[in-house]
């Protein structure tokens, strides 16, 4: 069974204008599926159905046999502990340290009580350092967040994502604010969370030649529809150029 | 795997905060308001006072000003008039304080100005905020006699004081790189202040503007009575210390609220129409 | 004004055709608008000048204004005279309004203080209503700056406690910040306000004039301004009497206090237009004119009140001595 | 048509000027105002401070008392701010668009705000001085409604601002709400929260004065006493108290500003 | 004789540490000459003592026969109308027109008088239009420059150091933030900008490829000392590694 099955998804913010339409699609456990079209193809809105950040209009999602769209408040709070999310623009509170920031993972395994109050179990305080420590940042557990540099506090987020213990992770453009050197960091972190964990991660890309090297699949979409599902050696030129339309990308010659 | 950099506290447990400078002060600060606030409440003077036939009064005063709101000692053209004399009056402070401040904050602000001009207009400023408005408008009634001059002049004093702490602090932040660029093509100080300063911080500066006015109307309403210029601070003043008519009060209070309502609505639209923050 | 060149600082170009009158809150009231623009009137008409009225509800800033050159003539407390006089001596009184003897004989109204006529033992000593008993009470005055609502009862009070030892250098800036000898001063900022301060019980005693709250109470038993006297309020009084009509106060003291004058710059308004208008003031027209002493019975609010033969009177400068003793 | 756009503009803000210089002139009608008069007697006003406002040996007699009244308003500012700071907290998340339940609450929160703020002091002072009497916690009362307005205002001003992102975050990991505003909000907008509580104890100081005045309060009591009796020299006196107190206090606010943001 | 000729320059912040340490190099006019080096060398110190945004400590700057150190404030305005600069956030004025910022450009031309009402001359109107027409944004000329992208921005900087009619334009990391596509635009246009009007061309640059793609000559800086003068055919990988230290850049495989 998959984990991950997106049945004709329709989504529109506004009455007159539809976003996403008729979405269809299955992610299995451990791939890593990258997601690329061009600006308000909505890739975003995609990712936010799936956790629920946003309501769908039409169509069902499953994860594993929950139906994401009927469920109740508190099975909402439960599925989003299953599925982490990392963002582009890192989205930590900046104020506070690096371990709390990882901690916050945890609020969904907590009481509102417990949550308020910051309990943690020092078996969670270790397992975040020790996340701390696999992607590099231990050093800085105690700095602010808003002291570190933007690779830097894009590892923090996926230790966010990561203490949940999810089974599916889903990527905001992590790479877009990054530069090339910490961008391969972070892809390396992602592809390395699929394989070692077996965890699903679903990348949302605007660089086509990191989604190549680094995924097993890709989706294309364009206005709102899927024109491209396969794996990532059969995205040729020609459906790159149907993918983001006809003006084709004048990349720089590096 | 035991992971390095781990900071435990004496029982063992792992600490996450990192015990900065801000955070203890911000605690501190905190705690100490808390304590302070609580010993003033004990050291207040409360002789008087019946909290329950207070509080049940209060209640009674309100409803009868509010809800059986009525003009009796003048008429509704009377009460147009006064409050327009009293938004006049708090225009004029707001227009003028405006006017002045613009170059008081420019010279105030450390990013476009020296450092020891800043510091002089800064305490000046400061020293000017902490004297009562109603010294000011005594002091000028004295020298200007009864009339708009003094409400107006006292209420002037403060208007600058406030803008121009509020408008050097906007000047402030305005981009460094901005005014770099702009000193790299060879501009003077005249020209990137008109250029580069103001139109990045013109919303900004309105909006504090705005803020000050409708501060000044709520001052006009008191200082525009004392200085002997009207307004409609002058009847609130006479039905609530002379005749004491709560329902004259509280339809005063209806004709201030609903002009503190519509200058708000007209500066949200003004703003919103000439200086689109988009 | 200006005739003469010597107005002070501001050289106020027009006030030279522009006689300044400025009016307490007392008279600044809507209901005695007809009488103000009656003298208004009347002053135009005698002096060909534009009368201008203030209304403030400062009282500092309406003496200041008159001191420092920068308004003809004001109607004042006997007490804002003396110390306007003394800051500025070109200020002089224009005419004082008389009382039904239409001399200066009877030229006063009352200070009283005024206690609820439930507590009246309780400030007696052997069947005397004495001071003694008006220590650690709470006092309410109308404001620092009125005549026969705080300086009169004040001055006595201080006179009589200060031959004390533990009072011995009582001041009265001591009565007015509460502390030593009241165990809460309070203010009503209006002889009404103090007078229902104590009606409601928010103080044990308390300081006002006769005539500010005559519209309100009546006689319920004694005489008119005798000590012992008791007084009710009427049943159909108006705000701010109206939560408290018929209770009943009993005067612990009466004081007769100098009626309040019509006071002139005269280094503003000039000789020539001060004898003018002290002419004017003082002329059986004035005193005749229904505006400005309303016959009682018309029912009319107004200034002054007709019930006999009142008028405006001339006055020297000394008549105010007595107040102004009391402020040393 | 840019060409249109951009005479357009010229000619909104020409309008916009026109209407200015308009109210001006209007404004100076109805208040009967005459700038020149008002510039010519600088001089005067000078003169007056300095031969009137002097504080004398004979008037340092009176600190003690003044002392005992500023710290009664230091206290009833502090208490006022602190008190309205906590119902302001509640009335920001409710009335900010990143922490608002849902419209209506938002809606009530930012009318109340806007209503406490608007209501003139001086009808407040009256209600209250009229049942509460005369006594420090109608003063403290006057302040706490004024405060409220303001606080509210730019708290929620505050949060807007501050925490979109990390709230979208924690909603993201399976955190309710109470755990979002306490672990996200909370410490992103407390430094910013902070400094505007300090600055409203500092206005609130300075408009004990006004307040005092109407309630017969505080400082502004003791202002208004000697005021009244014309003492300038006692009233220079407490302006210079009052003067003190807020430098200081703006001085230590300046400082905890510096080190928390 | 050379346009740009720096002698001996010695640059600190703080007296116990020093940013630029005997900088000797010479520019010709028309030459375009890229400025490399690691983050915190001191590449963009050296381009702001060069039009004297900052002061120097030691050491002689001639532009032309004139010492830059030695100038009077009016001969220093001078200076920099002769001196055009283009930044990597653009630096223009958000909330004005396009054309507005272009046109900036010109106040160092102008009395106080005239820059403050903003008054500019019909011909320096057309002179702008024909700039942004060049550059292919006059579509753009009325809108707020916060509403355009960064490549468009970063042209209307461009604009805006061209309308001085400048000898030397200084560039700090032009394309920094700018993707891919719009940094082969900005840097073309550089290009274009030396070889057509023959504008001497200085610029500060992160990517070493884009470097040696465009410019005739390159000057590598570490530590604020010159390793690296020549031109850019002779700039080996084992050079490069001299420029930027022993770690290799990891780039991202792309
Ligand atoms: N909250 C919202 N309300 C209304 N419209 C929205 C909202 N979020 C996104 N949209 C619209 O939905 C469309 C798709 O947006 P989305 O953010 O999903 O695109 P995207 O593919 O992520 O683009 P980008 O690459 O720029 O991030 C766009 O037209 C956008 O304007
Ligand atoms: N205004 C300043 N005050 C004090 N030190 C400064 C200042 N500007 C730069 N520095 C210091 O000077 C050194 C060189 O800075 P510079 O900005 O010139 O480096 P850079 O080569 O441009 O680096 P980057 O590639 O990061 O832009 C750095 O150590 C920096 O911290
Ligand atoms: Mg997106
Ligand atoms: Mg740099």
């Amino acid at each position: 069974m998959s984990l991950l099955k997106v049945v004709g998804l329709d989504k529109s913010y506004h009455s007159n204008f539809r976003v996403l339409t008729d979405i269809n699609f299955e992610v299995d456990t451990g791939e890593f599926v990258s997601i690329i079209g061009p600006s308000g193809a909505g890739k975003s809105t995609l990712l936010r159905c799936i956790n629920r950040m946003v309501e769908v209009n039409e169509g069902k999602i499953l994860f594993g046999d929950l139906d994401v769209g009927n469920l109740s408040k508190k099975a909402l709070r439960k599925l989003r502990t299953n599925i982490g999310m990392i963002f582009q623009h890192y989205n930590l509170v900046p104020r506070l340290t690096v371990i709390e920031n990882v901690l916050h993972g945890r609020f969904g395994y907590k009481t509102t009580l417990q949550g308020i109050l910051g309990k943690f179990t020092e078996k969670e305080k270790e397992h975040a350092f020790f996340l701390l420590e696999k992607l590099g940042i231990s050093d800085h557990a105690y700095k602010r967040c808003d002291q570190l540099s933007g690779g830097q506090q894009q590892r923090v987020g996926i230790a966010r994502a990561l203490i949940q213990e999810p089974k599916l992770v889903l990527c905001d453009e992590p790479i877009a604010s990054l530069d090339p050197n910490s961008s391969k960091v972070i892809m390396d972190h992602l592809k390395a969370i699929t394989s070692e964990l077996n965890i699903t991660c679903l990348v949302n890309l605007h660089q086509v030649d990191v989604a190549i090297n680094y995924s097993d699949r890709i989706i294309g979409l364009n206005q709102g529809e899927i024109v491209f599902d396969g794996p990532s050696q059969m995205l040729t030129e020609g459906r790159i150029n149907s993918i983001y339309g006809t003006e084709t990308r004048q990349l720089i010659t590096v | 795997m035991e992971v390095a950099n781990i900071r435990r506290k004496r029982d063992g447990r792992i600490t996450i905060k990192a015990g900065s400078k801000a955070e203890a002060l911000m605690v501190s600060t905190l705690m100490i308001l808390a304590v302070l606030t609580m010993i003033g409440f004990l050291l207040f003077d409360y002789s008087g006072l019946e909290l329950k036939k207070a509080i049940s009064e209060t209640g009674n005063n309100l409803k009868t000003m509010f809800l059986e709101p009525a003009l009796t000692h003048f008429s509704w053209g009377e009460a147009i008039y006064q409050v327009g004399i009293t938004v006049g009056l708090a225009f004029l402070a707001t227009v003028l304080g405006a006017v002045i401040s613009i170059f008081l904050a420019l010279f105030a602000a450390t990013n476009l100005s020296n450092e020891w001009v800043s510091k002089v207009i800064r305490i000046f400023v400061a020293v000017i905020r902490a004297v009562p408005t109603v010294l000011w408008v005594l002091i000028f009634a004295i020298a200007a006699g009864l009339g708009s001059e003094a409400a107006i002049i006292g209420m002037l004093f403060h208007s600058i004081a406030y803008l121009v702490k509020a408008y050097s602090e906007v000047f402030e932040e305005v981009d460094e790189g901005t005014l770099e660029a702009l000193r790299a093509t060879g501009s003077n100080w005249w020209h990137i202040v008109m250029h580069g300063v103001i139109p990045s911080t013109l919303t900004y500066l309105m909006s504090w503007t705005f803020l000050r006015f409708e501060i000044n109307f709520s001052v006009a309403v008191a200082m525009g009575a004392a200085a002997g210029a009207g307004g409609i601070g002058f009847e609130l003043f006479m039905a609530s210390g002379f005749y004491f008519d709560l329902r004259e009060v509280g339809m005063i209070t209806y004709a201030i609220l609903v002009v503190a309502i519509i200058l708000e609505i007209i500066s949200t639209r003004l703003k919103n129409r000439y200086f689109p923050s988009q | 004004a200006c005739s003469e060149g010597s107005a002070g600082a501001d050289g106020k170009e027009e006030a030279d055709d522009v006689i300044d009158i400025v009016w307490y809150p007392n008279e600044s009231g809507s209901d005695m608008k007809s009488s103000r623009d009656e003298i208004g009137k009347i002053i135009e008409e005698k002096t060909d000048k534009k009368v201008e009225h203030h209304l403030t509800t400062d009282y500092a800033i309406a003496i200041e204004t008159l001191v420092n050159n920068n308004a003809d003539l004001a109607f004042m407390g006997a007490q804002g005279y003396v110390e306007a006089n003394q800051k500025n001596d070109a200020i002089q009184p224009l005419a004082v309004p008389t009382g039904p003897s239409g001399t200066l004989d009877d030229a006063v109204y009352h200070s009283w203080l005024a206690v609820n006529v439930d507590d009246q033992e309780n400030y007696k000593e052997d069947g005397e209503y004495a001071f003694d008993t008006i220590e650690d009470k709470k006092m309410s005055f109308v404001s620092n700056s009125s005549t026969s609502g705080f300086k009169v009862p004040s001055a006595s009070i201080i006179d009589h406690f200060s031959s004390k030892e533990v009072y011995a250098d009582l001041a009265e800036e001591d009565l007015m910040e509460g502390g030593e000898l009241f165990s809460q001063v309070l203010f009503g900022n209006s002889h009404q306000g103090s007078a229902v301060n104590l009606l409601s019980g928010n103080a044990d005693v308390a300081a006002f004039c006769d005539t500010c709250v005559e519209n309100y109470v009546e006689v319920a038993e004694g005489e008119e301004n005798k000590q012992g006297s008791v007084y009710k309020v009427k049943e159909d009084a108006a705000e701010p009497f109206n939560k408290v009509t018929g209770s009943e106060f009993t005067l612990i003291s009466v004081t007769p206090v100098l009626n309040a004058p019509f006071v002139a710059n005269k280094d503003v308004i000039g000789q020539e237009d001060f004898d003018k208008l002290q002419a004017l003031f003082t002329s059986d027209e004035v005193a005749n004119n229904e505006q400005i002493f309303v016959p009682e019975e018309s029912g009319e609010s107004g200034l002054f009140f007709k019930t006999d033969k009142e008028r405006f009177s001339e006055v020297e400068d000394s008549w105010f001595d007595p107040i102004r003793e009391l402020s040393n | 048509m840019n060409d249109i756009m951009i005479r357009k503009r010229k000619w909104q803000f020409t309008i916009f000027l026109i209407i200015m210089i308009a109210a001006t002139y209007a404004s100076s009608i109805i208040t009967d105002f005459n700038a020149l008069h008002g510039i010519t007697t600088f001089p005067a006003a000078l003169y007056w401070i300095f031969s009137n406002m002097l504080i004398s040996q004979e008037t340092l007699t009176r600190l003690p008392s003044i002392l005992d009244k500023l710290l009664e308003t230091i206290f009833m500012s502090i208490a006022a701010t602190t008190t309205a700071a906590v119902i302001s907290m509640f009335l920001g998340l409710m009335g900010s668009t990143t922490t608002r339940v849902n419209r209506a609450f938002s809606s009530l929160a930012r009318f109340t705000a806007s209503i406490s703020r608007n209501l003139p002091v001086v009808a407040w002072a009256l209600i209250l001085l009229l049942s509460f009497g005369q006594n420090s916690l109608t003063g403290y009362l006057a302040l706490f409604v004024g405060s409220i307005g303001f606080l509210t205002r730019v708290f929620i001003e505050t949060i807007d601002e501050a925490s979109q992102s990390s709230v979208e975050a924690l909603r993201a990991t399976g955190a309710t709400y109470f755990q979002i505003v306490n672990k996200a909000v909370i410490p992103q907008c407390l430094p910013l929260l902070i400094s505007w509580i300090l600055f409203m104890i500092e206005t609130n100081i300075r408009s004990a004065t006004l307040v005092g005045i109407l309630t017969g309060t505080g400082i502004g009591y003791t202002f208004d006493l000697y005021y009244k009796s014309m003492n300038y020299n006692v009233v220079a006196l407490v302006t210079f108290s009052i003067v003190i107190t807020v430098i200081i206090i703006e001085l230590l606010s300046n400082y905890i500003r510096k080190v928390i943001l």
